[in-house]
Formats: structure tokens, sequence, C-alpha cells
């Protein structure tokens, strides 16, 4: 068996380390209120689709948005949805990241909620008892 | 080395001659148990499903006189056993015997079935009528009527 | 005082819960075909429910997340989808099996046929889940559920031969009259029917609906340690009365009139009243439970709003999906496909589809980033691994048994 | 780009020579403190050469229960290290190139799955 030989830590950063695929995808997304929204389906980055030489000194790619809706069903099963069809919850939104990731602002208003409202308003909330508090 | 959950990311070529090898598992499993489908076996079957039925048909009768039982809950129960009765007389007329012995044994263990399903009706026309006619031991005499036929051709059919 | 009283009600709702139509008819069919030579399984069953319910109530309490959140985040979407299929059709099986149960309660009850109650009983399901505050719905069920303590009581009443009764549940041999596969095959449907996955899935949702805190912790345990075992003596007096009264009759148990015949041999028609009350109930609240747990996975995994803490309003698509099992259920039940029947497959179906939910909640619970100093002692782990050996094995040896048996029969 | 693209790529060094696949991509949080958040900056990437199957996570935090399983996903990732994101050359569909002369660092986070 191949032995390896030990690695040199990475340099010490100032901010905190997020490793996406054990900090950030697939977490679930509330809203300000604490409400579930959706679960981080991929992350969008700030660097071009195509094949891209790097120059040396290029600053880092950023986080710019968390994604949801038709790109988990791509994820899955491959493919990518078109960039126009990509439901965006921008990183400004974004107030924190633990085991849940918080958003900093309230859920009605995102896009990514239009499923949960049109079956809220055309559907559940018609059915008498809808909006009752079982509390 | 491939860890059961990774399915997600086994190499393709491996996950594929995993699956023809699981098919053929399961064809071989089918192939084990159609052998023992023989008429006799399935005829063996019926009739212990149906002397189950027989025997449930007659405790609850029993329990029916004995004042421990509700009517309902009797001829649910009556209904279940007439049920699985005709589930196994089903299994019995789908069979298509090659020998003249088969063909024999069939029509007997049918004629058995039919003999226990009028016994099962006529114990639950006892459990409804209020006159006593037919009264619940006319109704256990035909049950065990139909369970000991059923018992005799047990042995007959567990015999060959 | 409050506290005590909470501790009480925990363990008598979870005695009562603990028993489902998957218990019932399992219980009921290996004791009148093995007697009681199958009971060892229950012990096993039930350390194992214990041991998952326990984890996957310290993870929900300790990190705030379900159980199907936690298998997407750790699995990725990927194997996650695979696992949800496979649990959620299970537990569509399961709900299917538990309305059908109800309608057969009521049929022994009232002599009309089971086919007319499923619409009544689907709509009283959806009903309480639309109206009826989450800790009511479980404690009521709960509590009526243990009217089926009768089955132990008409044990006792039977006078059985308690020494011949030990014997066989001490001396675990295959009767001369069936085989070793059979044996095997339902060694496993009712490891399956005890640690049906819904009940985990419920447990920790039920956690989270509840708001419950490290400090409700040691409430939950003593439910769990308490509940399960006593219910599990429930199912083996059960099996009991079936080993006594059905396997001398040669009544290889098909439906759930014959389950109630010993109950009424040993108690009259007092003992019947309660048996059937305890049906009905342990029956209804099994439908409750596995339909929630539907909405439950499908709202965890796609990170929905959920429970029933909420507003319908407030969480629609949960409650959507919620209405579209029960029409599924319904759907299939109204082709006149037997309830029993169902619920056989259900129960190994169960056993199958285990590790793929105890697996991950195996792993979070040695997690501190989502546990933190709560994460499996070393005795919770060797007993954890030694379960995980032991599901895997029941898992794959399942379906291999189900052809050679022809399901048992 | 879309993360989800990236997770998985080849990555070669600069001979073409192929090292692993992209297991996971390092982020950390010291951009524009204006947001509610601190901007998250591609730090680089974790490369895995044997899967990149790593969403456990075992190879980074000090995890060693449920023994044996910790120790068996430990080992599927032998050999896994993280590259920063000034040593990559290219990035692609089909491969991810990394400099000549790049650094390979240890991928361990600390204990609570911090680095």
């Amino acid at each position: 068996m191949k032995t390896y030989r030990p690695l040199a830590p990475v340099p010490p950063i100032a901010g905190r380390i997020l490793d996406a695929q054990l900090h950030l995808l697939d977490r679930q997304v509330l809203d300000n209120d604490g409400v579930p929204v959706t679960t981080v389906d991929d992350v969008e980055l700030s660097a071009p689709e195509e094949e891209t030489v790097i120059a040396p000194g290029t600053p880092a790619p950023i986080i710019t948005a968390l994604l949801t809706g038709p790109v988990l069903g791509t994820r899955i099963f491959g493919g990518r949805p078109p960039s126009s069809r990509l439901v965006r919850i921008p990183w400004k939104d974004v107030a924190d990241v633990g085991v849940v990731v918080r958003l900093g602002v309230s859920g009605e208003n995102l896009e990514s909620g239009w499923v949960e409202r049109w079956i809220r308003d055309k559907i559940i909330a018609r059915i008498p008892g809808g909006r009752h508090d079982p509390r | 080395m491939e860890v059961p959950i990774w399915w997600g990311n086994a190499p393709s070529a491996h996950r594929r001659s995993l699956l023809v090898l699981s098919v053929a598992f399961l064809a071989f499993l089918t192939g084990c148990t159609g052998q023992s489908g023989g008429t006799w076996h399935v005829l063996s079957t019926a009739v212990g499903d149906s002397a189950s039925a027989i025997a449930a048909a007659r405790l609850a009768l029993g329990l029916d006189s004995a004042g421990k039982l509700t009517t309902a809950a009797t001829s649910t129960a009556l209904d279940d056993a007439l049920r699985e009765l005709q589930a196994s007389r089903d299994t019995v007329l789908r069979l298509t015997p090659s020998t003249p012995e088969d063909r024999a044994v069939r029509q007997e263990t049918l004629t058995v079935l039919d003999t226990c399903a009028a016994g099962l009706t006529t114990a639950r026309d006892a459990v409804f009528s209020g006159n006593g006619s037919p009264s619940l031991a006319d109704g256990d005499r035909a049950l065990k009527s139909g369970a000991d036929s059923l018992s005799q051709l047990k042995t007959k059919v567990d015999s060959k | 005082m409050k506290r005590v009283l909470g501790v009480a009600l925990g363990i008598l709702t979870a005695i009562g819960g603990f028993v489902d139509i998957g218990d019932l008819v399992t219980n009921a069919v290996v004791g009148s075909r093995f007697g009681l030579s199958l009971v060892w399984v229950v012990g096993v069953g039930v350390l194992g429910i214990c041991l998952f319910a326990n984890m996957s109530g310290r993870v929900a309490a300790a990190s705030g997340r379900a159980t199907f959140e936690v298998i997407r985040e750790r699995l990725g979407p990927r194997a996650g989808l695979v696992n949800l299929s496979g649990s959620f059709l299970i537990n569509l099986m399961t709900v299917t099996a538990e309305i059908g149960g109800i309608a057969l309660a009521l049929q022994l009850a009232s002599s009309v046929h089971y086919l007319m109650w499923i619409p009544v009983a689907a709509v009283a399901v959806w009903l309480v889940i639309w109206r009826v505050k989450f800790s009511i719905m479980e404690n009521v069920t709960g509590l009526l559920g243990l009217t089926l303590i009768v089955f132990a009581v008409a044990l006792f009443l039977l006078k059985p031969d308690w020494g011949a009764l030990a014997g066989q549940a001490l001396a675990a041999a295959v009767p001369a009259e069936e085989t070793a596969s059979s044996y095997w095959y339902y060694a496993i449907a009712l490891f399956g029917a005890a640690m049906t996955p819904y009940e985990v899935f419920f447990f920790s949702s039920g956690a989270v609906e509840e708001g419950w805190s490290i400090k409700d912790l040691i409430q939950s345990r003593i439910d769990v340690l308490v509940g399960f075992p006593l219910g599990g003596l429930l199912s083996v007096a059960i099996a009991g009365c079936a080993a006594v009264v059905l396997l001398p009759a040669g009544i290889a148990v098909t439906s759930l009139s014959q389950i109630i015949l010993p109950v009424a041999e040993g108690a009259g028609k007092v003992g019947l009243a309660f048996v059937l009350v305890g049906l009905v109930a342990a029956t209804f609240g099994a439908a409750l439970e596995t339909t929630l747990s539907s909405g439950y996975t499908l709202a965890q995994f796609f990170g929905w709003s959920w429970g029933k803490f909420r507003r319908p309003a407030q969480a629609a698509r949960f409650h959507l999906a919620m209405i579209i099992c029960l029409l599924i259920g319904m759907a299939v039940l109204a082709t006149g496909v037997d309830p029993v029947l169902i619920t056989e497959y259900s129960v190994v179906f169960s056993a199958i589809a285990l590790p793929l939910t105890y697996l991950p909640i195996l792993i979070v619970a040695n997690d501190p980033q989502y546990m933190g100093e709560h994460v499996n002692g070393r005795p919770v782990n060797v007993l954890g691994m030694v379960y995980l050996v032991i599901i895997l094995v029941a898992s794959l040896a399942a379906i291999p048994l189900m052809i050679v048996t022809g399901a048992g029969s | 780009m879309i993360l989800g693209d990236l997770l998985g790529t080849p990555v070669h060094d600069s001979d073409g020579i192929r090292l692993g696949r992209v297991a996971d991509a390092r982020f950390t949080l010291d951009g524009d403190p204006q947001q509610l958040m601190a901007g998250a900056r591609l730090l680089g990437l974790v490369v895995s050469p044997h899967s990149w199957s790593s969403f456990l996570g075992y190879e980074r935090t000090g995890l060693t229960q449920p023994w044996p399983l910790a120790s068996l996903l430990r080992w599927r990732h032998r050999g896994s290290f993280v590259v920063m994101w000034d040593d990559i050359a290219v990035i692609g569909e089909e491969s991810v190139r990394l400099r000549d002369g790049f650094t390979a660092y240890s991928p361990a986070l600390d204990e609570a799955g911090q680095q």
C-alpha cells in the first residue's frame, strides 16, 4: 500500500472556513422568521461558465447566490438548467450559516417561494380551517 | 472495494455487473420456487388453507353460541372464512392437470370445497336467523362434516 | 408533580402507540404458526427501536434537525433521493395498511363491509391532522390504544400451560410443519414490524413539533426505554393468545377477525369490546403517524415548511402532500386488495429499507457539528454497530427469503 | 458558474497527469462586511484521488466514531489534499489544471468542523 507523506496545513486565514459539501450544500434555508423556505440545492459562483485560463493574481471567485428549484433535478440526474431558469437567493440576503442557513429577509417576497404561495392561495387556504391556528 | 451506501458514485461498469448478478440471482431463486409449484403442491396448500378457514369459522361459531362473541364479529369471521375458501378454490380452478389421476383429485377437492362453502353459508344463516332454523348446532354440524372431509383429503394429497 | 405526570403520560402513550396494524397482524400470524418460538425477535426489535428512536430524538433535540433533513445533508441529493423514494413508498404502503386496518376493525364492530368504512376512516384521519393539536392527537390515541392490554388479560384468563409456552419461547425451534426459510422470513417480518422506519421519522419530527430541547431528553429517554419494551410485551401477548388458541386449532391467521377470537374466548364480550376499541385506536393512531410521516419526509427532503404546529396555510405543500397520500391509499384499497396482505408485505419492506434511515442517523449522532457535546457514547456506538450488522443482514436476506418462501405462504 | 458542475471534475497537474477529482470547494468568509454576512471567497479546492463522494468529510475532521465506519470512509479518501486558488491555472468543464509547482496542503479542519 502506498503511503502518503504528511501534508502541511493550509496557511492560517482570518475569516471563517466553509467547505461547500460539508457546511453549505443541502442545508435547510430559513427566513428571518424561522420559516423553512427551501434547501441549498446548489451555489452560484462569480466565475465564467466556459473554460477559463486564470492569469496569476486574479481575485478568487465569490459566492453570488444560493440556487434552488430545477437545479436540484439537474444536480441529481445531470445536465444544467439555462442560466435564465435558475432560482436565486442572493448571498447578500444570507444572515448566517450554521446547521441551517438563515436569511435576513422574509420568505414571502422570495422568488423561490412561489410554488408554496400558489398552493397556499389556490388550495389550502380555501379549505375551511386552512388558516386556523392549531395552538 | 465498494461500500454499499455509495451507490451514487460507484463506477458504472461495476454497477452494471452488480445489476446483472442480482437479476441472475433473482432468476435462480424464482426457478427454485417454480419447480415446487406442481399440482399436488397447490392442492395441498389449498386444502390446508381451507382447513384453517373452517377451523376459524367453527371457533367463531362456538364462541357465538357461548355468548362470547357479538353477531357482527361472528358474521365477519364467517365472511372472512368464506373469502379464504373462495381464494383457495380459485387456485384449484386455475390448475391444468395432465394425468387422469391429477384430474380426479382436482375434481374431488373442488367437491369438498363446495361442501365446505355450503356449510359456511348454513352457519351464516344460523347466526342471523332469529327463529333457530337453521340452528347454530346445524351450522356447526355442517362445518364439522366439511372439516372431516378436508382432513381426509389432506392426508390423501400429502401422502403423494 | 407535573413532571411525573408528564413522564407517566409519555410512557402510557409510548405503550399504546407502539402497536400498529403491522405488529398486530405479524405477531398473530407468527403466534398461530410458530407459537412463541420467534418471541426472541420481538426482544431484538424492541431493543433496536429503543436505540434508534433514542438516537434520532437526541439528534432532533440537540440540533433541531429532523431525520430527513439530516439524511439529505449527509448523503447528498442523489443517494438522498434513492433513500427518499424507498422510505416514502414503504411509508405510503403502511398508510394504506393502517387505513385498511381501521376499516376492518370497524367492520368487526358493525358488520358493515370494510370497503364502506374506508372513506370514513380516511376523512377522519385527515380531519384530525387538519384541526387537532399535536399533543392531544398523540395522547388520546396512545391512551385508547392501551386497551389492547386486554390481550395480556385474555392470555391469563385462558389459563395456558405456562411451562409449555416458556419452553417454546426459550427453545426457539422451527415447528415440524414449517420450513426453516419461512421461520427466518417471519423473523425478519417481526423485526420489521417492531422497527418500522416511520416510528423514527415521527419520533424525531415530533420532537421538533413539540420544541424539545436537551433538557426534555431525559423524559424522552424514559418514555422510550420504558414505554417501548412494555409495548413489546403487548406484542408478545398478541402472539401468546394466538399460540394458545389458534395454533392447536390449526388456524393460520389471515384476517383481523381471527386475531380477536382468542380474546373473545378468554374474556368474552367485555374483552371483545376492549379489543375493538384498542384496534381502532391503535390503527387510527398509526394512520395519523404514517400520514404525517409521509408529509415530513417529503417536506424535509425538499426544504418545505412543515409541521402541525403551523397553520395549514403556512405549510401548504406539506398539507397538500398528506391529502394526496390519503387519496392514493384510498384508491389502492378501493381495488379490493386485502389490507392484511398489504400489511404483511409492508413489514418486510420496512425491514428492507431500514438501513437507509438507520445509517445516516448513526453517523450524525456522532458528529459534534450537529450534536455538540451530546454525541453518542461508546456503549451506544458499540450497540449501534451491532444493530447496523443485524439490520443489514435482515435487509439483504429479506428478498431472497420472500421469493423462496412465496412470501411466507 | 455553478458549484455543482465543478464538483467531480478531474484535476490534472501542469504535465497533464491526473491527480484525482474535485471533492469539495473551500470558501472563506472574509469579504465585503457591508452585507448581513461577510462575502464568501473561494479559498481552494479539496482534491481526492480515489473517490469524490466526500460529503461525510471524515478525512477533514478528527472524527473517529462510529468505528469502523469512520475509519473505512477516511481510508477511501486517503491522499486527498487542498490546492489554493492561486495554484489553479485553468478551470474548465472537462478538467481543472493546476500550475507548475503547486503546493498540496492538508485538508484537515479542526474538531468543530472548522479550520
